[in-house]
């Protein structure tokens, strides 16, 4: 398990919502303690990806490896427990429970583990530096504060990979700033993968190591950062067609 | 044979109101997404309508169509706006369902207080009337309860496809936002597929006095046994509901039948368990009922 | 001078605590295309549900042809001329084309002229009228869009507002509806819509608006915005811009 | 006394002395009140044991958010299987044998969990809660027609001469609803309450963070039968006649939820005042007013849908509304 071994592989995935192919043939790879884009315009698929990777929807042909196991077909639960933790882009906390309480549960119920949830629960909110609010209910919480909730729930699981819904959707600039300075920090300390899908170009191109493109439900584009950005099939897929 | 025949025949004559209950109820979790457990209580409730209209005032019931079909949807204009217009706003459908389910509970017992628990029949003259088709006897009043319901499927599947109003019911129970879209008033559509579905419980109702003695009690069955009917229809389909009412009264009748009185019930039940689990789009396929997890 | 269509001024909406829109003003002249363009989560489809009704805002006004639309209703507006196809077409996949096309008139005031409506859909497109009795959730992705906005024309609209029309369309299809766009303005129809293929939408339009984060950051003509190099680093950040000129392309 | 105080801190402490004080009250109750003579021994009687029923529902409707509509199925169960076993000798042949209250609370339990497992795993929202109902009417259909093993609708007879005073009945209903109101309270407050909470709030988002969501609903629902067959048992032995009409009753389904409704789903203390109320009504309804009080209670759960779905505990929370987001306000923002 060194850095840069194959953690989550797919191979060949498809997915079709009555006619429409939403997935078509994706061939996707994050390595250990990679941090991976994927980006895309609105539709192409995105978190369509992260529902099959997360057993929330059932994918019809391909396979979804974790370290080398077959995760398709699984509960989503048991995905959870192999070392995956996902937010969701409408942050999906359990609003009427307080902050501790959302953790906590992520924390008792992510799986077995040598520190104790209550142990995982504090160090879980104090990464995110949510200690101070943590009997505040969850729906009285700012939106920023909310992602920051999800994001601890994630990481009370101790996962190895960890799924990233546009979690800047709907933050001002210096949210964001905070967000990504605490997942920075939080990255350097527990050594897990990102795979994080984006709408907004600018920040994936700094933060990620590699980025794929998706666009109407297919791969047109895996690379560093700067080779995305100069791809003319990505810009046209952002823009429409080329200017002339 | 024959009486297989008979039994067979009768089950299908009785099924005929299990089936306009459903597609009332069809009509009605369509647009609202709420199941209307107190729509056999209603059926009941416009059984003691008819059944006072003819003892006390004479009044054939048959004519009673005229009167209690109209009464009926009046009356569930009334509840849609009084009780289930906020309910069916919210997400949180158990307020909806206990809403029904407190409804039912007061009607049933109302209806106890002043009918009594004792059973009551709109005893027409003709009411034992039997049509003798060789060797199998039909009742009269059974059969022109298959003819109602045939006509009342026909005219609520004419007003839901010829219709502009009808077409938007359809259209609300795809998507009420796009219905809200195009400025028509989704509460006027609610009202109205609840008016209707109520109806329909005004139109069995009759069905029934003429047709069945009944007491208070039989409304909460009734009501179950028209959600069988409506799981094993699937959702949004009248000649689906309707067919799945008549499957239903064959099935109790066979089972009557042949297993004993008194199982009906248990049996029915058991088909609507297994069709819950295993045909969540009821056997004529349709539209999901069921949210699956 | 007579006052735009519709002019929206200073408009905040809030979903809850969350603020979406921060005092967006624009106006749309009557006879225009006007195009909205900007990422997601920019506050463009918030801003047409404030006007069409489905939202009410928490601050600002919404004038239609000067009068103020306030908390109206949809059917109000409809009724006014205000049609939005929406974003993903929303259609009535069960219903036949022709009954999708008949709910577009579902009021009064839209009923006389209904058979001329239909004409003009079918004129405008033709395949719906080969496949008028057909389901509309079997029609392709191109045709359903086609649908959504013959939907909305069906309406008689003064303004039709659409969102997305792209989306999830070919490249060729999505010329095609832009094509279409273009020939119901020419008909006389004011357009304002949403976009995210923004080089599609810029060029199509007289007028743009560029959303960030609930606030409009940029406008002017179609041409303008082209050229702009502000504009193609607010889509995809510096280093696009950089690397594009770096690369020599 | 002081590490007491640290941990409930000044409510807590005003909570606790009052549960003791009103539970000492209830306890020594006979010994101030002949309950045999008086109406208020019955009508706290049947308050418990619909207590327990409530509570049973509030776990799985309020805390889980899974409408169960089989309530009665397995009160009835309970009363039943109590009384068949005692009468074939089993068990440890004194009144009020625990052992035989414990098994009429599991059996029941059995069938929810094979019949959750079968619908919870495909059903959610209204087709559970009828999934449960036509159950529900199949276990009565099979009660009715069970011949000489069920005693078919004439039912089967207890030996009343056990019967002795109010007092234990009293007693026994009241443990028992203290302790179904405590396990539901301990359940709730440990980790296994977090995972309904989850599952209540959203079932998706609670899997994906590890949650076995068909497992928890299966053991509330499981839970809730217990309840409902352990208050089955103990209505069973104040009938001494048990028929399927009276212990399968529809009202052994519809009044538990009224009272959790009325008090407030999804609290602790709404049930007891809940079943306090609604049990008054219906006990001393039926000296007042005759056998109308169901079309009031129908009538009231109507009311409290339609203008406080929160419940009375609903209301209760709403009334500090200020200052609690005062609080809330301070909380969120002071970071440092």
């Amino acid at each position: 398990m060194a850095a840069g071994d194959p953690l989550l592989v797919l191979d060949k995935v498809n997915k079709r919502f009555g006619g429409l192919r939403v997935i078509v043939d994706l061939d996707f790879q994050v390595n250990e303690e990679e941090i991976v884009g994927m980006i895309g315009p609105n539709g192409a698929g995105k978190t369509t990806v992260f529902n099959l990777i997360t057993s929330i929807y059932k994918l019809d042909s391909g396979s979804i490896k974790f370290r080398g196991r077959e995760i398709a077909g699984l509960p989503p639960h048991k995905i959870c427990h192999l070392g995956i933790a996902r937010t969701y882009q409408l942050v999906r906390a359990f609003l009427k429970m307080s902050v501790h309480d959302n953790v906590m549960t992520a924390a008792v119920y992510g799986g077995a583990h040598e520190l104790s949830s209550k142990e995982r629960t504090l160090s879980a909110l104090e990464l995110v530096q949510l200690e101070s609010k943590r009997d505040v209910i969850a729906a009285h919480l700012t939106l920023s504060d909310r992602r920051l909730l999800e994001i601890a729930m994630g990481l009370a699981s101790m996962p190895s990979l960890i799924l990233l819904d546009e979690p800047m959707a709907g933050l001002t600039a210096t949210e964001i700033d905070n967000l990504f300075t605490v997942i920075r920090a939080t990255k350097e300390e527990r050594k897990f993968s990102i795979l994080w899908i984006e709408h907004k170009v600018d920040a994936v191109l700094d933060f990620c190591d590699r980025v794929g493109v998706l666009d109407y439900g297919a791969k047109i584009a895996d690379a560093c950062p700067d080779e995305v950005a100069c791809d003319p099939k990505v810009i046209e897929a952002y823009l429409g067609e080329p200017p002339t | 044979m024959t009486i297989l025949l008979q039994v067979l025949i009768n089950g299908v004559l009785f099924g005929t109101m299990y089936g306009i209950a459903a597609i009332g109820l069809s009509l009605v979790f369509g647009t609202m997404r709420i199941i209307f457990l107190a729509q056999g209580s209603m059926i009941v409730l416009f059984a003691y309508l008819t059944y006072w209209l003819f003892t006390l005032l004479g009044i054939d019931p048959y004519v009673c169509i005229l009167i209690s079909v109209p009464v009926a949807f009046m009356v569930g204009l009334g509840l849609f706006y009084t009780l289930f217009k906020d309910a069916a706003a919210i997400e949180d459908k158990n307020v909806s369902l206990l809403l029904a389910v407190g409804l039912m509970y007061m009607v049933d017992n109302l209806m106890l207080t002043f009918w009594t628990a004792n059973p009551r029949f709109a005893a027409t003259s003709y009411a034992s009337y039997t049509i003798r088709i060789g060797d199998v006897n039909i009742s009269f009043v059974r059969l022109m309860a298959l003819v109602i319901a045939l006509l009342a499927a026909f005219v609520v599947f004419y007003f839901l496809k010829r219709t502009r109003l009808g077409t938007a019911v359809r259209a609300a129970s795809a998507d009420m936002q796009a219905v809200k879209l195009l400025g028509i008033s989704s509460n006027w559509v609610m009202a109205v597929a609840f008016g209707i579905g109520i109806g329909l419980a005004g139109l069995a109702g009759v069905v029934m006095a003429s047709v069945y003695s009944f007491d208070p009690n039989y409304g909460f069955t009734f009501a179950l046994k028209a959600l069988v009917a409506l799981a094993l229809g699937g959702i949004g389909n009248v000649w689906g509901a309707l067919s799945a009412g008549l499957i239903l009264g064959v099935i109790e009748s066979l089972g009557a039948y042949y297993i004993g009185a008194g199982w009906a019930d248990a049996i029915s039940y058991a088909v609507f368990i297994l069709v819950l689990i295993f045909m969540p789009n009821g056997i004529f396929g349709g539209r999901a009922a069921v949210k699956k997890v | 001078m007579a006052s735009p269509l519709l002019e929206v001024r200073n408009l905040s909406v809030s979903y809850g605590d969350v603020r979406a829109l921060f005092g967006v003003s624009l106006t749309v002249e009557e006879g225009l295309i006007v195009a909205l363009v900007g990422s997601n989560g920019a506050g463009k489809s918030t801003l047409l549900k404030a006007v069409s009704g489905l939202i009410y805002p928490t601050e600002g006004e919404i004038l239609f042809e000067g009068e103020d639309l306030g908390r109206t209703s949809i059917r109000h507006r409809v009724n006014k001329g205000i049609v939005q196809v929406p974003e993903g077409r929303r259609l009535f996949p069960n219903l036949t084309v022709h009954e999708n096309l008949k709910l577009g008139a579902y009021l009064p005031r839209t009923r006389a002229g209904y058979k001329d409506s239909l004409e003009r859909v079918f004129s405008l497109f033709p395949v719906l009228r080969e496949r008028q009795n057909g389901k509309a959730g079997l029609l392709s992705g191109g045709e359903q869009q086609m649908l959504a906005i013959g939907r909305a024309v069906m309406a008689q609209p003064r303004l039709i507002m659409i969102d997305e029309a792209s989306l999830g369309l070919s490249p060729i299809l999505t010329m095609a509806i832009f094509d279409l766009i273009t020939t119901l303005h020419q008909q006389g129809t004011t357009i304002l819509m949403i976009e995210q293929n923004v080089n599609m939408a810029l060029k199509h339009c007289n007028k743009a608006y560029v959303m960030s984060t609930g606030h409009i950051v940029m406008s002017g003509t179609g041409e303008e915005l082209l050229a702009n190099e502000e504009l193609r680093k607010a889509y995809l950040g510096r280093r696009a811009v950089t690397g594009n000129q770096g690369s020599g392309s | 006394m002081k590490a007491l105080y640290r941990r409930l801190g000044h409510k807590g402490l005003i909570s606790l002395g009052i549960i003791v004080a009103a539970l000492a009250a209830l306890g020594t109750l006979p010994f101030w009140l002949d309950v045999d003579a008086s109406y208020t021994g019955y009508y706290l009687f049947i308050t418990c044991v619909y207590l327990t029923v409530a509570q049973g529902w509030n776990l799985i409707a309020g805390y889980t958010g899974q409408i169960s509509l089989g309530t009665h199925a397995f009160f009835g169960l309970g009363a039943y299987t109590m009384a068949g076993l005692w009468l074939n000798g089993i068990g440890l042949y004194f009144f009020f044998d625990v052992t035989l209250m414990v098994v009429a609370g599991i059996a029941p339990a059995i069938v929810a969990s094979i019949i959750g497992l079968l619908l919870l795993s495909r059903l959610k929202g209204d087709y559970l809660s009828f999934g449960t109902l036509g159950l529900a009417q199949i276990v009565y259909v099979l009660f009715v027609k069970g011949g000489k093993i069920t005693g078919g609708a004439n039912g089967i007879y207890l030996d009343a001469s056990y019967f002795s005073s109010m007092r234990v009945y009293y007693w026994v209903a009241l443990l028992v609803a203290v302790l179904a109101t405590l396990a539901v309270w301990l359940l709730t407050r440990s980790s296994f309450g977090l995972a309904l909470k989850a599952i209540r709030e959203d079932d998706i988002s609670a899997a994906s963070h590890g949650v076995n969501v068909l497992k928890y609903k299966v053991l509330a629902f499981a839970m809730s039968a217990f309840l409902a067959g352990l208050a089955g048992s103990i209505y069973g032995y104040y009938l001494f006649h048990l028929e399927p009409a009276s212990v399968f009753n529809m009202n052994w389904l519809f009044y538990p939820i009224l009272m959790v409704v009325l008090g407030g789903t999804g609290t602790i203390i709404g049930p007891v005042i809940g079943s306090l109320i609604c049990s008054a009504l219906f006990a001393y309804g039926d000296i007042y007013f005759g056998g109308y009080h169901p079309i009031f209670s129908g009538f009231l759960i109507i009311l409290v849908m339609r203008f406080m779905p929160g419940g009375i505990m609903g209301l209760v929370s709403k009334a500090p509304a200020l200052w609690r987001k005062k609080e809330g306000a301070v909380a969120t923002t002071t970071p440092e």
